[in-house]
């Protein structure tokens, strides 16, 4: 029973690792301030989750996990709405997406 | 397990950060802050389950905290300052 | 009861006043007053305390309760009384001058916060004088530090607010300086308290991180005494101060800094250290000799006296390290005689530079043409003032430039005592020039006619300026309060209280 | 053979806290004297005291300790002052970096300008015309 | 004594000294990201960037000081740096504009004194003792007092707010008065506007669409406010146990109300937290901390002795500590606010000074 949930925390958390991974290649190398938005919004909502999970696991069922919850809705309301400020003060000030590929 | 996870996320925040340093627009930089922040948050999750005394998590809520004021406070300076260096152009 | 409470009322009473004076920001009399009173009683309480130290010898008094190396503690013995009197009188002195100085020259509704920040500068330096560890000593700094800030940035003038920004930038950078000092100490003698690292700094030899530690204590606190190199932000900070300002921050905050640096270097590193090992007189008197010589002659060309006085006072300064940097007690002596009577007669100058500013405005020198005859109380108090800066016998000045003499004759350097009497002859030359603009030249006839100062400025001017004659001419008082401290920092090898 | 490898990575890197702080500490120092901006002064200013706090705290660090607080299995605590030094630090920086910030506010809107050069020129111009 | 009934976690059973290796690989990597972002500081000319990256260099610092076990710190050091530091010196670029524009001055005389001073530092880390080793002096001759007998002594399991409140509690008086002080500078120099009960047309300037309220925003501010006075309140009278206290509560509750004015305008806020209140509670605050010192210098103690407010010294600790901690977050909690309204005041002026029309952000 133990190494089924050490199992499955760890599969949880490598990917959580993988998601943030990518999304922090993708904040590195896409073209242009919109896409890169994309990418670590991703990473920030799925990645946390994944990473909150697996390590509730490990800690059963106390304050701990309480408090890891927290930490999870918490990032889930914040996340999607800076990301929204972000984007939305970025478009007001004129920052136009790259259309047409630079080859 | 726990010691992957913590480098996972400490690359994850050099790769933030280095955005950080290149970015050409003021707007990257506030979103890799945004993102170094929320990856802090979890490095200290996994820190304190790697350490054994996971229960400093009240840390945790503080900096996601602080990490989405600093990032709404920048976005509002912002708007307010373009608007004076277009009447400092006018 | 209330006699075993004297020091932590001493620093308790003004600092727990302070907010009291700030809840009082609309009624600004009502705010002046009570900081009068609470600057009285600090005034009284070291009073007390001076007689408690001259009959019970030194008094420790452990706050919360909590014995020396665990707990904060505060120390009073005849070195920390001399400097606790001094900072308490002028304080005594300065605030009921302060409420008439301020009309003219802070708007009403910022009043009550400059009593506030005076109040604070006045609880942090006293705390500074009898503060027994080494941490409390920075915190009760930057108390006094922040409090000088903003009265800085209260003057009219708008280069009073780069004058504070300067001001604030060397003032964090030396008080930076004497945290990282204080922490490699604590890093090597696990302990904050002076009196427990007194004694155990002899046991680390001269190890090279406690020489560094010294290196950066001297440094921070020599930036906060404005050491000759590093004495960059007092001219402005003094000149564009509001002249109630300038005069309490003139007579008190280099001379507690000029006491932490006795402190640290005779009781807490001990005189082996200091001057054997690390040699720290060849720094001080060289910075001395040519901070007196060159800042002396900078203030001949100054055109706003205020500026000039605070040349003027860098010099002074460079007496006291002078004195320190003589090794012998009769040199330590008088730069603590000279620490006590430069308080008196910097106050009374700048004092009376602030009735002048209160009467005209500005106080540059083209502007004082013929104030003898139509200001001739506050011109007399400044010639007194100006009589004691050179050293005239009779006057606080000459008493405590003879002990620097005796001293370095008995170290038989005489080149040192000529650049002291050369740096006196200076001297009398920047006082002549604005006793001679205020004399000898006619009022111009377009200038409408000066009255003389209020009384409530007059009082507290001659007050200072009698102070100044009584000290000078019966000097025993100070002079062997001054002595026993000296002799007690000297021979106490190691434990330096 | 591995615990020689961790004492020899350890006695090394026994200092490598301190040099890394030095160099911080320099860098907000270099920041703070050659900086002509104001902003940028006291944002070097914070950089040197920040540097200067870490400096406490790893003195303060046990390897092995836990943080101070009572723990039931806990075997060694790291030194519990260095923090308490340090929270007043912190709190004296802020007070100071406020201080600084509203002072330099003041100067734009007094000068015109937050560069230090404009500024002295300003203020000679002044001292010359008076 | 009530200890936290956490026990560790199930699968955590590594060995002491591979934690050691651990801690120190995180503590190296962290240091090396410090430096590059302090270099990079350096190298930045756009302000902007700057105060961004030293709210990045606050955070690592704040990680770095949970890796050296300093919790209490890191909570403080993330509070004021990524929190206060950065929003205040966000509000002071507003009016001074974005740019440098002048390079630095010419490197070599401040480089010439960086380099003797970091080089003096260096040559005196020779003979420090090692980083880390557990016989260092600087745990032993006070140090360990405090580790045996504060949970006795005082009975609270969080030794540095032991340390913090009784045996050094004189620092944090010092400490309250000194955020007093900066309030005091502040106020000296920005004045706090009033609030203005206005009803405003729509103001019909070309850009004003910029400035219309973010609706969203305004949503999670308000699902957020309760829930974040509550963290404070909760990290606050928590200072005993685990890592929290009244600075630290300050400043979150702090954090509420900057929240709040970002998103409903500054008019909003004045109207929930007016000026002569905060001023009064700032005051009031140092009084509260003062105010314990004086009643047990009044019992027959010294000044800050807690051993006399009751009966038993153990309890007379903790009802001094709770009390003072208390006084600690209300100063801090009124002084923060307060500086934020004055520099928003200011930044709300245009460059030149004079008052500028403000847009309500209310959706009107």
């Amino acid at each position: 029973m133990q190494i089924a949930v050490d199992l499955v925390s760890w599969l949880f958390l490598s990917m959580g690792m993988f998601l943030g991974l990518t999304g922090a290649y993708g904040i590195l190398k896409f073209p242009d301030f919109y896409t890169r938005v994309h990418a670590a919004s991703i990473s920030d909502t799925l990645c946390t989750a994944c990473f909150v999970i697996g390590l509730a696991l490990q800690s059963g069922f106390n304050l701990v996990t309480a408090k890891l919850f927290m930490i999870l809705i918490l990032l889930w309301l914040t996340g999607p709405a800076a990301s929204h400020a972000l984007v939305r003060a970025a478009n007001t000030a004129g920052l136009k997406p790259v259309t047409e590929k630079k080859d | 397990m726990f010691a992957t996870a913590a480098a996972a996320l400490l690359v994850i925040m050099c790769l933030a950060l280095v955005r950080a340093f290149r970015g050409p627009k003021i707007y990257d930089r506030i979103l890799a802050v945004n993102m170094f922040g929320t990856k802090t948050v979890l490095l200290i999750a996994v820190y304190g389950f790697m350490t054994g005394r996971p229960e400093f998590l009240d840390l945790g809520i503080f900096y996601a905290l602080i990490n989405f004021v600093g990032v709404i406070a920048a976005l509002k300076f912002i708007e307010r300052l373009d608007e004076y260096d277009e009447q400092e152009e006018r | 009861m209330m006699s075993s409470q004297l020091p932590a009322l001493q620093v308790v009473l003004p600092l727990l006043g302070a907010p009291f004076c700030f809840l009082l920001w609309r009624y600004p009399r009502w705010s002046w007053a009570l900081a009068t009173l609470l600057s009285w009683s600090a005034f009284g309480v070291a009073i007390m305390l001076l007689i408690q130290v001259q009959n019970a010898g030194t008094i420790e008094y452990a706050f919360g309760g909590w014995q020396a190396p665990w707990g904060i503690e505060y120390v009073v013995d005849q070195l920390n009384v001399l400097v606790l009197l001094i900072v308490s009188g002028i304080a005594a002195v300065v605030f009921p001058y302060s409420w008439t100085s301020v009309q003219r020259e802070i708007d009403p509704e910022q009043q009550s916060l400059f009593f506030t920040s005076m109040l604070l500068c006045l609880a942090g330096l006293l705390g500074i004088t009898i503060a027994g560890d080494a941490f409390n000593l920075f915190v009760l700094l930057e108390i006094s530090s922040l409090s000088t800030y903003t009265m800085i940035s209260m003057g009219r003038d708008r280069r009073a607010l780069t004058a504070s920004f300067q001001y604030l930038i060397m003032g964090t950078i030396g008080a930076t300086f004497i945290i990282i000092g204080v922490g490699i100490l604590y890093m090597l003698t696990g302990t904050l308290n002076m009196q427990d690292l007194a004694t155990r700094i002899p046991d680390l030899g001269t190890s090279r991180a406690s020489q560094v530690a010294f290196g950066f204590l001297i440094t921070g606190i020599g930036l906060k005494l404005a050491m000759f190199p590093l004495h960059l932000w007092l001219p402005n900070a003094y000149a564009y101060a509001p002249s109630a300002a300038s005069a309490f921050i003139a007579a008190t905050a280099t001379k507690v800094a000029v006491y932490v640096m006795v402190r640290y270097v005779f009781s807490i590193f001990g005189v082996g250290f200091s001057f054997e090992t690390m040699h720290i007189q060849w720094l001080f008197v060289p910075v001395s000799v040519f901070a007196i010589l060159f800042t002396s002659i900078v203030a001949l060309f100054q055109r706003d006296i205020k500026r000039m006085l605070a040349y003027s006072s860098v010099a002074q300064i460079g007496y006291m390290l002078l004195g320190i940097g003589l090794v012998n007690v009769t040199g330590l002596s008088a730069a603590l005689l000279h620490l006590f009577n430069h308080a008196l007669m910097k106050g009374a100058l700048f004092l009376a530079m602030g009735a002048v500013c209160y009467r005209i405005g500005n106080t540059f020198i083209d502007s004082m043409h013929g104030l003898g005859k139509q200001m001739p109380w506050t011109m007399a108090a400044f010639v007194v003032g100006g009589l004691s800066i050179v050293g005239v016998p009779l006057t606080t000045g000459f008493v405590s430039k003879w002990v620097l003499i005796q001293g370095a004759i008995e170290n038989g350097w005489w080149p040192v005592v000529a650049v002291i009497l050369v740096a006196s002859l200076i001297a009398m030359l920047y006082i002549w020039r604005v006793v001679e603009a205020a004399y000898m030249k006619p009022r111009p006839e377009g200038a409408e006619s000066i009255t003389e100062a209020p009384a409530s400025l007059l009082i507290p001017l001659w007050l200072l300026a009698a102070a100044n004659i009584y000290f000078g001419a019966n000097a025993q008082f100070s002079m062997e309060l001054a002595q026993s401290a000296a002799k007690t920092l000297f021979n106490s090898a190691v434990v330096g209280f | 053979m591995d615990s020689i490898f961790t004492d020899i990575l350890a006695g090394a890197l026994g200092r490598y806290n301190y040099w890394v702080v030095i160099v911080l500490m320099m860098a907000g120092f270099y920041v703070v004297i050659a900086s002509t901006n104001l902003v940028k002064k006291i944002v070097g200013l914070n950089i040197f005291q920040t540097s200067v706090f870490i400096m406490y705290i790893s003195i303060g660090k046990i390897s092995g300790g836990t943080a101070p607080i009572v723990w039931a299995n806990a075997e060694l605590y790291s030194n519990p002052l260095p923090h308490v030094l340090i929270l007043t630090a912190i709190v004296v920086g802020v007070a100071t970096t406020a201080l600084g910030l509203s002072l330099i506010m003041r100067i734009k809107h007094a000068y015109g300008s937050v560069e230090e050069d404009e500024i002295l020129a300003l203020s000679q111009a002044e001292d010359e015309d008076e | 004594m009530l200890l936290c009934e956490q026990q560790t976690p199930r699968g955590l059973n590594q060995l002491p000294r591979k934690k050691t290796e651990m801690e120190l690989a995180v503590n190296i990597t962290l240091l090396l990201m410090l430096c590059a972002t302090v270099f990079a500081v350096v190298k930045l000319q756009s302000l902007f960037a700057i105060v961004m990256l030293f709210g990045i260099y606050s955070l690592l610092s704040a990680m770095i000081f949970v890796a050296l076990d300093a919790v209490d710190v890191a909570f403080t050091e993330a509070a004021v740096g990524a929190g206060i530091s950065t929003v205040l010196m966000l509000a002071t670029l507003v009016t001074t504009g974005r740019w440098k524009k002048k390079p630095e001055r010419s490197g070599l005389l401040p480089l010439f004194v960086v380099t003797i001073t970091g080089a003096a530092l260096v040559w005196g880390t020779l003979d420090m003792p090692e980083y880390g080793n557990p016989a260092n002096p600087a745990h032993h001759h006070v140090a360990d007092r405090y580790i045996a007998e504060s949970p006795t002594e005082i009975g609270i399991p969080n030794m540095v707010t032991s340390v913090l409140a009784s045996y050094r509690g004189f620092d944090t008086l010092g400490e309250v008065i000194v955020v007093f002080t900066a309030l005091v500078g502040v106020l000296s120099l920005l004045q706090v506007r009033r609030p203005r009960t206005f009803a405003r047309k729509q103001d019909n300037r070309p850009d004003t669409h910029r400035r219309r309220p973010y609706p969203v925003l305004q949503v999670v501010a308000l699902i957020m406010m309760p829930f974040i006075i509550v963290f404070a309140l909760y990290v606050q009278f928590h200072g005993d146990f685990g890592p929290g206290g009244g600075f630290q509560a300050g400043v979150i509750f702090a954090v509420a109300f900057i929240l709040y004015t970002l998103t409903y305008g500054l008019d909003d806020s004045l109207a929930l937290t007016p000026l002569p209140a905060l001023k009064i509670l700032a005051a009031g605050g140092v009084i509260i901390y003062g105010g314990t010192g004086v009643v047990s210098m009044l019992l027959g103690g010294n000044f800050l002795d807690y051993n006399v407010l009751a009966a038993n010294p153990v309890s007379g600790q903790h009802i001094g500590i709770i009390v003072i901690e208390l006084g600690v977050g209300i100063t801090v909690a009124s002084v923060l606010i307060t500086v934020f309204y004055a520099f928003v005041t200011r930044a709300e002026r245009n460059r030149a000074g004079e008052k500028q029309v403000d847009l309500p952000n209310k959706a009107d």
